[in-house]
């Protein structure tokens, strides 16, 4: 059987391990496979977890967050035969050859709902709060930004992290606070990248009427008609595959792009409403565009700058 | 810093502080009475669970409120059982019910909602609206004192006026009545209201009640005013600043005010300007997260000087010749 | 009044205490529908029928026994240390420091340096505090708690801008390097027939930890600061009189407390991670307070308690792996113990005590007649 | 007799607390309109009996009946009810709160705080005139002075209309001016139709004001009888059990050498107000000095600075040699180094730590010396039996030095300071408050102890409030009064009322009422505490 460990935010944070929850559950469901889970609370959980799943003869084991990394790589040596997947993390490949790593392009899909903020925002200011301040989530808010600037040149872009430490993805009433101070800066669609925190993103952006951008899954139910899209990343994917493949999971690096439909933007009844045929439009174009190498969102991983943001 | 935005972050002040502010009253009251309680945060968040929690689930903001200060009045005397009846350590159950109340929120809205220590996400009647005050919007017109008016004293929750509304009410209680002379009387001096024929346990028993009931309004914002729904540990250390703030305030009510106003403004500033410039040399967002707690150091080391606390505080009552 | 015999005192009331404790757990469990016996259960078996649930349960009361005798020494000074999370967190940087950017012939010498550099990092963390409440009467409790949050700020500062190497996602130093890499009950024990301890993460922290436990004991009971620090601890006015300064004698039992939770730092920095993590300490510090409690301050108590709590941790771990039990349970648990063996300990002493009264008079009557 | 109930009855009260017996089937009538007193040894079981009938303790046995009727009293309430007033030995006042305040607690009339106060006030003002219990109603009681102290609790019981009133150890605190004072009120009340119970230690004070007089010991009513066919020999023997000397047997000083020089003390407290004004002082070799004042007005503070745990400036020599007054090398380890011995006022809270056991006590504050080891490590066994010798040396009771300070009576824990202070051999003996609370039987050996030392050629340094004591062991007498040395006076030569004067800061004789000169005195000085903290 697989198993599925995910990081600190918990499994229902609305987006990011959720997401995971998700696609374990589907495959589930139409396999009538059964997996195994954990939340975890503390570090040292971290490999005890690993290798209890390994000993226990779970395969693949997989992983969310990028924090379970380091403990992958100390673990997986250990137990040759078992795979393990680390979504969102990076192990090298060269080392152990029983991990696969799971990247997104996150810039890409990122890219495309700033597109989109830009072009419903009235006030021509848009915002973004990300959770904990890391180079994934600048990732976020650099493809956002570039995104919005292609369609206004002279967009303004508020960008806010919540915190520097893991508390920040669960921190919904700072999340409510830093939106409210952005509103009052003019901003009129915020991005919330921020796992748990997102929550009180959305929830004061529908309060105070304006919209809001879900993240990694499909957040647009969260508050129908007020949820502009979600950035989709497809963590439900990825283990759904990883679960499917079983045993026989193909290792390595894998990064997860557009054209692969591993992130995206979410269009369904709840926002069919705010989102223009010429704005659907526009985004397809683009997205082509980044698929057939036209347009390069630049990934802020790759030198730890931004072209369009300053942090 | 324009008008407005000092407007706004003064409006995040005022939101800020109005949980702080209501704690800060209910650990006067059991204070005053000799019971010290570090538990204020673990009531809190009891309350702030079982508001969102029943608000979720029957819709009403109002029960869940009521439920909110039940839980932590049970929470409460749990804490009188400990200190009052039984003279343990006040400390020690105020450590125990701050553990007690982050382990049993989540445990339970797991097993209830299984959203991971979440509760539904609250929407219409299960959130307290915002009041519009008589007046704002035909008055939000006129300078300075218009937007003041409008953006500042309206437009907030109903619990945010009855906090500020508490800091009277207290004093006036705590000053002005039978019940405030005995409480005051037996937090400096048990031995005196007994030999009066006053019950202590009695007294001390209804101070703690009252914190608990303050506590669960303060829980019962937090979850259902501030935000819209539970997450765990959502109290995020309020309890033990609105601890540092009845220090500071000398355990007065009108200082308490002053006090959390103060720490609820730290908090503001500190969530709107994360990386202060100062002339190139950028203060980091650390210290801006450390300041309200530095400061209450510094404020404690250099500014409140001799507070005296409630001679009998921390002292069970045990009879003695 | 009736004082009960020191044995039941000592061991009789903490007992009744635990099982009061455990039977509301119990009543906990039920109420979330699940069994509490299999959960039980599943406890022993994973934190005490394995060796390597014993590396684990040992790990955790290694931290325990480092915040409890913080908390202990504080608290026979009349302090009470709720600050013993920050002073690890920040013993932990000064273990990093020296793991880090000195180099080391062998992991022997690195654990001495470590262990003094992290001593003396939580030592200097619990002065502050501890100065401002010799001099300025600023209440500990909340100052400790204050430098909890400072603490855990400067860290975060220090690990996502100073010291996390270029490109790493999370906060946390670099691996440190090997050579400072603690020998595991596992490298100790362990040998090819019998695979002992396997991947956990008990360490030879551990025996520091016991070591800990004998110098406090000695410290304590033996030394005239011992005298001293108790003296204070009980009456203030009278050790004034004696000339003991009271500003004197906190500064230095709480440097001593500091010391103690700072030295948790090489336990989870050295001997686990091996770097240095932001959340490394995972609230031991308040742990620590129930632990000193429940071992009525006394080193062999606190070390019973410790591997308690570490029980409980890892056998909550267990839970969390095998059953839809949240985590939280052993929060709850934890504080179930902490309240009944705490605070409302008097519960179960005074009807203990007319017990033994009862009996005494018994006694008393039956040679006189 | 036989027509007017006893106001009070006491039928086969007993009470124990544990394994003690405090109380054994004791039986009492008070008759109205009398001062009945109660004496006995410490722990003989005086308090715990009124704080039965207070309804602070239930019994275990026995009836009360309260003026003819049978009365059940299960806390104050009722104590109050059934007219029952009583002043504690330790004052259970409300220290930051108001006369009026501690008046009303607990006897408000109605929800709100206003009609209470000022009905108060005017009861306040008509007791006043009519026992002379005047104390100003809106100062805060910790301002002040213990006698005044003593009327708020006194107009606590009145304004509850008690007319049964029951003081338990009154004087133990007062100046002979503020017990005079005290007796005239309780006249007062006397004449009026009240009852009163007065318990005290003080054999003088049972002579000169009760009608009637009961004894206790070991728990137990050992006899009653009329004040007037009674004297102080006879109580004391019904007391103790035997033969007590009431006096102080002692040879003529013999004083040679200055052992403590005193020059120009000055001290400041916490709150920078002057405790000591320019105090100069010599205590020579073979002499005791005794120092008489009102509490408060510095003697504590003179202990505590030549104790070593106060900062002053000024000179201080001892055996010739000066010793420094603050920072370094000021402390009570240094002050015993440089021979300086301290029995202190309060045993309790100074002299002994309470939870530690005898033997750990008998080295404390002389821990660091020679005798409790030269290693690292104390020397447990050694200062053990140690112990046991000073123990027996001293009579203390039991001889157990494993058992904590805190379980054994008062008289024995002062028998264990004096045996740790005294067997030092100090060249100078500060000593306060010998006898506070402390049975004639252990007074007077304890008073051997003092003279002993002096008469092997030590400075003593004595403290304390009890004129007689100060009377009946010092060679020399030095009075304070706010700060300052008011006069030294041969013991020989000086009598009471001119130290009472002095007392009060009135140097020169008024003649007449010295009493109420001394109170007048005593008013202002409480509004001067008042106004100095507004
Ligand atoms: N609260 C208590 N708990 C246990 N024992 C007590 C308590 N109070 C008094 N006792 C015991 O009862 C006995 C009588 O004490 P009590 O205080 O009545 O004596 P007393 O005659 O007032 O003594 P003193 O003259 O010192 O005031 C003491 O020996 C003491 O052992
Ligand atoms: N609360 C208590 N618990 C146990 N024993 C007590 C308690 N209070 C008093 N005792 C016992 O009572 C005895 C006498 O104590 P007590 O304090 O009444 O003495 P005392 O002579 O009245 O002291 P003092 O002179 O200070 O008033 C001691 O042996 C002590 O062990
Ligand atoms: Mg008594
Ligand atoms: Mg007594």
């Amino acid at each position: 059987d697989p198993a599925l460990i995910y990081d600190l935010g918990g499994k229902f944070d609305k987006s990011f391990n959720e997401a995971a929850f998700n696609g374990a559950e589907r495959w589930a469901e139409e396999t009538g496979g059964s997996y195994r889970d954990i939340e975890l609370q503390s570090e040292a959980q971290r490999e005890q977890a690993l290798r209890r799943f390994a000993e226990a003869g779970f395969n693949p084991i997989i992983t969310t967050g990028f924090s379970m990394s380091t403990p992958i790589d100390n673990v997986a040596g250990d137990y040759p035969d078992t795979k393990f997947v680390t979504i969102d993390g990076y192990v090298d490949p060269e080392e152990h050859p029983n991990v696969k790593s799971i990247l997104f392009a996150e810039e890409q899909g990122s890219y495309l709902v700033g597109m989109l903020a830009a072009m419903a925002s009235e006030t021509n200011t848009v915002s973004f709060v990300g959770g904990m301040d890391i180079p994934l989530i600048r990732a976020f808010a650099c493809g956002y930004a570039q995104g919005a600037k292609a369609v206004s040149d002279d967009i303004e872009v508020i960008a806010n992290m919540t915190g520097t430490t893991p508390a920040a993805w669960n921190d919904p009433v700072k999340g409510s606070e830093l939106t409210n101070a952005q509103i009052s800066q003019g901003s009129d669609v915020v991005f919330a990248a921020a796992g748990g925190t997102g929550i009180g993103v959305l929830q004061t952006a529908a309060d105070k009427d304006i919209l809001s951008i879900g993240v990694d899954s499909n957040q647009n139910y969260l508050h129908p008609g007020q949820v502009l899209t979600s950035m989709l990343k497809r963590v439900d994917v990825a283990t759904y595959d990883a679960m499917q493949a079983g045993a026989d999971l193909e290792t390595g690096v894998e990064t997860l792009a557009l054209e692969d439909n591993g992130v995206g933007y979410a269009l369904d009844d709840n926002n069919r409403e705010l989102i223009t045929e010429e704005m659907q439009a526009a985004v397809d174009e683009a997205r082509q565009k980044i698929i057939d190498g036209e347009i390069e969102v630049h990934d802020y991983r790759s030198d730890d700058s931004c072209p369009a943001l300053s942090f | 810093m324009d008008y407005n935005t000092l407007l706004q972050v003064l409006d995040s002040t005022v939101r800020l502080a109005t949980p702080l502010l209501l704690a800060c009253l209910a650990g006067l009251f059991s204070e005053r009475s000799g019971v010290i309680d570090i538990g204020l945060e673990g009531k809190m968040l009891i309350a702030a669970f079982f508001s969102a929690a029943i608000a979720a689930m029957t819709g009403s903001v109002w029960l869940g409120l009521g439920a909110g200060i039940v839980s932590a009045v049970l929470l409460s005397l749990v804490h009188g059982l400990a200190s009052i009846t039984f003279r343990g350590n006040q400390l020690i159950s105020g450590v125990a019910i701050n553990f007690l109340a982050a382990g049993l929120t989540v445990l339970i809205a797991q097993d209830w909602f299984g959203q991971g220590g979440r509760t539904p996400s609250l929407i219409g009647g299960g959130r307290w609206g915002n009041i519009t005050l008589p007046f704002a919007d035909t008055l939000s017109g006129v300078p300075v004192i218009g937007p003041l008016y409008a953006q500042l004293i309206s437009g907030h929750s109903l619990l945010v006026y009855v906090g500020f509304l508490m800091v009277p009410l207290t004093w006036w209680v705590l000053f002005r009545t039978r019940f405030g002379l005995r409480l005051r009387a037996v937090g400096e001096s048990p031995e005196a209201v007994d030999t009066a024929g006053v019950s202590v346990v009695g007294l001390r028993y209804a101070a703690v009640a009252i914190c608990g009931l303050l506590c669960g309004i303060a829980g019962s914002y937090l979850a259902t005013g501030l935000q819209a729904g539970f997450v765990k540990d959502m109290t995020a250390g309020r309890g033990y600043i609105a601890l540092a703030a009845l220090i500071f305030a000398k355990w007065r009510p009108w200082h308490a005010l002053g006090a959390c106003l103060l720490f609820g403004l730290l908090q503001a500033v500190a969530l709107r300007y994360q990386n202060i410039d100062l002339g190139g040399i950028t203060i980091p967002v650390q210290v801006m997260d450390a300041l309200p707690y530095i400061l209450t150091v510094v404020i404690l080391a250099g500014f409140v000087g001799k507070a005296i606390p409630p001679r009998a505080g921390g002292e069970p009552y045990v009879k003695e010749r | 009044m009736d004082r009960m015999p020191a044995w039941a005192d000592a061991v009789l009331v903490p007992l009744i205490s635990l099982l009061l404790a455990a039977l509301l757990s119990a009543l906990v469990i039920l109420g979330i529908g699940e069994n509490p016996i299999e959960a039980l259960k599943l406890m022993v078996e994973g934190a005490l029928l394995r060796s390597a649930g014993w590396g684990y349960t040992l790990y955790y009361a290694t931290n325990f026994i480092f915040t409890g005798l913080a908390v202990s020494v504080a608290f026979h000074a009349k302090l009470f240390n709720i600050g013993g999370e920050g002073q690890a967190m920040i013993g932990g940087l000064g273990v990093a420091l020296v793991c880090l950017y000195l180099p080391w012939p062998h992991w022997s010498l690195a654990l001495v340096a470590a262990s003094v550099a992290a001593a003396l990092f939580g030592a200097v963390w619990a002065f502050i505090p501890a100065y401002l409440q010799a001099k300025r009467g600023s209440h500990i409790v909340i100052t400790t708690i204050m430098f909890n949050f400072i603490a855990a700020a400067l860290l975060n500062y220090l690990l996502v801008n100073v010291m996390k190497p270029e490109g790493q996602q999370d906060p946390a130093t670099a691996i440190f390097p090997a050579a400072t890499h603690l020998p595991t009950f596992q490298d100790m024990f362990a040998t090819e027939a019998m695979p002992l301890f396997r991947g956990s993460p008990g360490n030879v922290t551990f025996f520091l930890a016991i070591a800990a436990c004998l110098v406090v004991w000695a410290l304590i009971w033996r030394t005239r600061l011992g005298y001293e620090i108790r003296a204070l601890g009980h009456s203030e006015s009278a050790a004034r009189y004696a000339g003991i300064s009271p500003v004197r004698t906190i500064v230095i039992a709480m440097l001593i407390s500091g010391a103690l939770a700072g030295l948790m730092g090489v336990n989870t920095a050295m001997g686990e991670a091996e770097r240095l993590v932001m959340n490394a300490t995972e609230g031991a510090g308040f742990i620590g307070i129930a632990v000193a409690l429940m071992g009525r301050n006394h080193p062999i108590g606190v070390f019973l308690a410790a591997i308690l709590f570490g029980f409980l941790y890892q056998g909550g771990a267990e839970l969390a792996l095998w059953t839809n039990i949240p985590r939280e349970l052993i929060v709850v648990i934890q504080a179930l113990v902490i309240l009944f063996t705490g605070a409302l300990d008097n519960m179960v002493r005074m009807p203990l005590e007319r017990v033994f009264a009862a009996r005494r008079r018994a006694a008393r009557k039956t040679p006189a007649e | 007799m036989t027509d007017t109930a006893p106001a009070i009855e006491l039928k086969g009260i007993s009470k124990s607390f544990g394994p003690v017996q405090a109380n054994k089937d004791i039986s009492i009538r008070v008759m109205p309109g009398t001062i009945h007193g109660i004496i006995g040894e410490n722990g003989a079981g005086k308090s715990t009996l009124m704080s039965i009938l207070y309804g602070f303790y239930s019994a275990d046995a026995g009836e009360i009946w309260v003026k003819g009727e049978k009365t059940v009293i299960p806390d104050s309430q009722a104590a109050i009810r059934a007219g029952i007033g009583m002043v504690f030995q330790h004052f259970k006042l409300v220290q930051n709160f108001t006369v009026l305040e501690n008046v009303i607690l607990g006897a408000e009339d109605g929800g709100l705080l206003k009609p209470s106060l000022s009905k108060a006030r005017g009861v306040l003002k008509q007791l006043a005139e009519e026992y002379e219990l005047s104390v100003d109603p809106d100062t805060q009681v910790q301002h002040l002075s213990v006698g005044h102290q003593q009327r708020v609790e006194i107009l606590k019981a009145l304004y509850r209309q008690a007319d049964i009133l029951i003081l338990d150890e009154p004087t133990g605190v007062l100046t002979p001016a503020e017990a005079d004072h005290l007796f005239r009120i309780l006249d007062n009340l006397r004449a009026e139709g009240k009852t009163i119970i007065l318990i005290t230690h003080k054999l003088r004070e049972i002579m000169e004001i009760t009608d009637t007089v009961s004894v206790m010991r070991r728990g137990e009513m050992t006899a009653t009888v009329k004040t007037a066919e009674t004297s102080p020999e006879e109580l004391a023997e019904l007391m103790v059990g035997r033969k007590v000397l009431l006096r102080v047997d002692k040879a003529p000083a013999k004083p040679k050498e200055a052992l403590l020089e005193i020059e120009n003390l000055r001290h400041l407290d916490g709150q920078g107000v002057e405790k000591l004004r320019n105090i100069s002082l010599e205590v020579r070799a073979g002499e005791i000095v005794g120092l008489a004042g009102v509490a408060g007005n510095g003697q504590s503070e003179l202990l505590n600075v030549l104790g070593g745990y106060a900062d002053a400036t000024g000179t201080v020599r001892v055996n010739g040699r000066e010793i420094p007054l603050s920072g370094r090398g000021c402390d009570g380890m240094a002050r015993r180094a440089a021979g300086i011995g301290h029995v202190p006022e309060d045993r309790q809270r100074e002299g002994l730590i309470m939870p530690y056991s005898a033997w750990e006590n008998t080295v404390f504050g002389y821990h660091h010396g020679p005798e409790t080891g030269s290693g690292l490590l104390m020397d447990n066994a050694a200062i053990r039996k140690e112990a046991a010798a000073k123990m027996e040396r001293f009579d203390v009771r039991p001889p157990d030095p494993s058992l904590a300070a805190k379980n054994f009576s008062g008289g024995n824990q002062q028998k264990i300071v004096l045996a740790r202070e005294i067997e030092r051999n100090p060249d100078v003996l500060l000593i306060g408050q010998p006898t506070r609370g402390v049975d004639i039987g252990a007074i007077e050996f304890i008073h051997e102890q003092i003279v002993r030392l002096r008469d092997m050629g030590k400075a003593i340094l004595l403290v304390s409030v009890e004129l007689d004591e100060i009377f009946a062991l010092s060679d020399r007498i030095a009075v304070m009064f706010d700060g300052r040395i008011m006069g030294v006076r041969d013991a020989g030569e000086t009598d009471q009322r001119e130290l009472g004067l002095l007392m009060a800061g009135i140097t020169e004789d008024p003649g007449g009422d010295a009493y109420e000169a001394v109170d007048a005195a005593m008013d202002q000085k409480d509004h001067r505490e008042a106004a100095r903290h507004g």
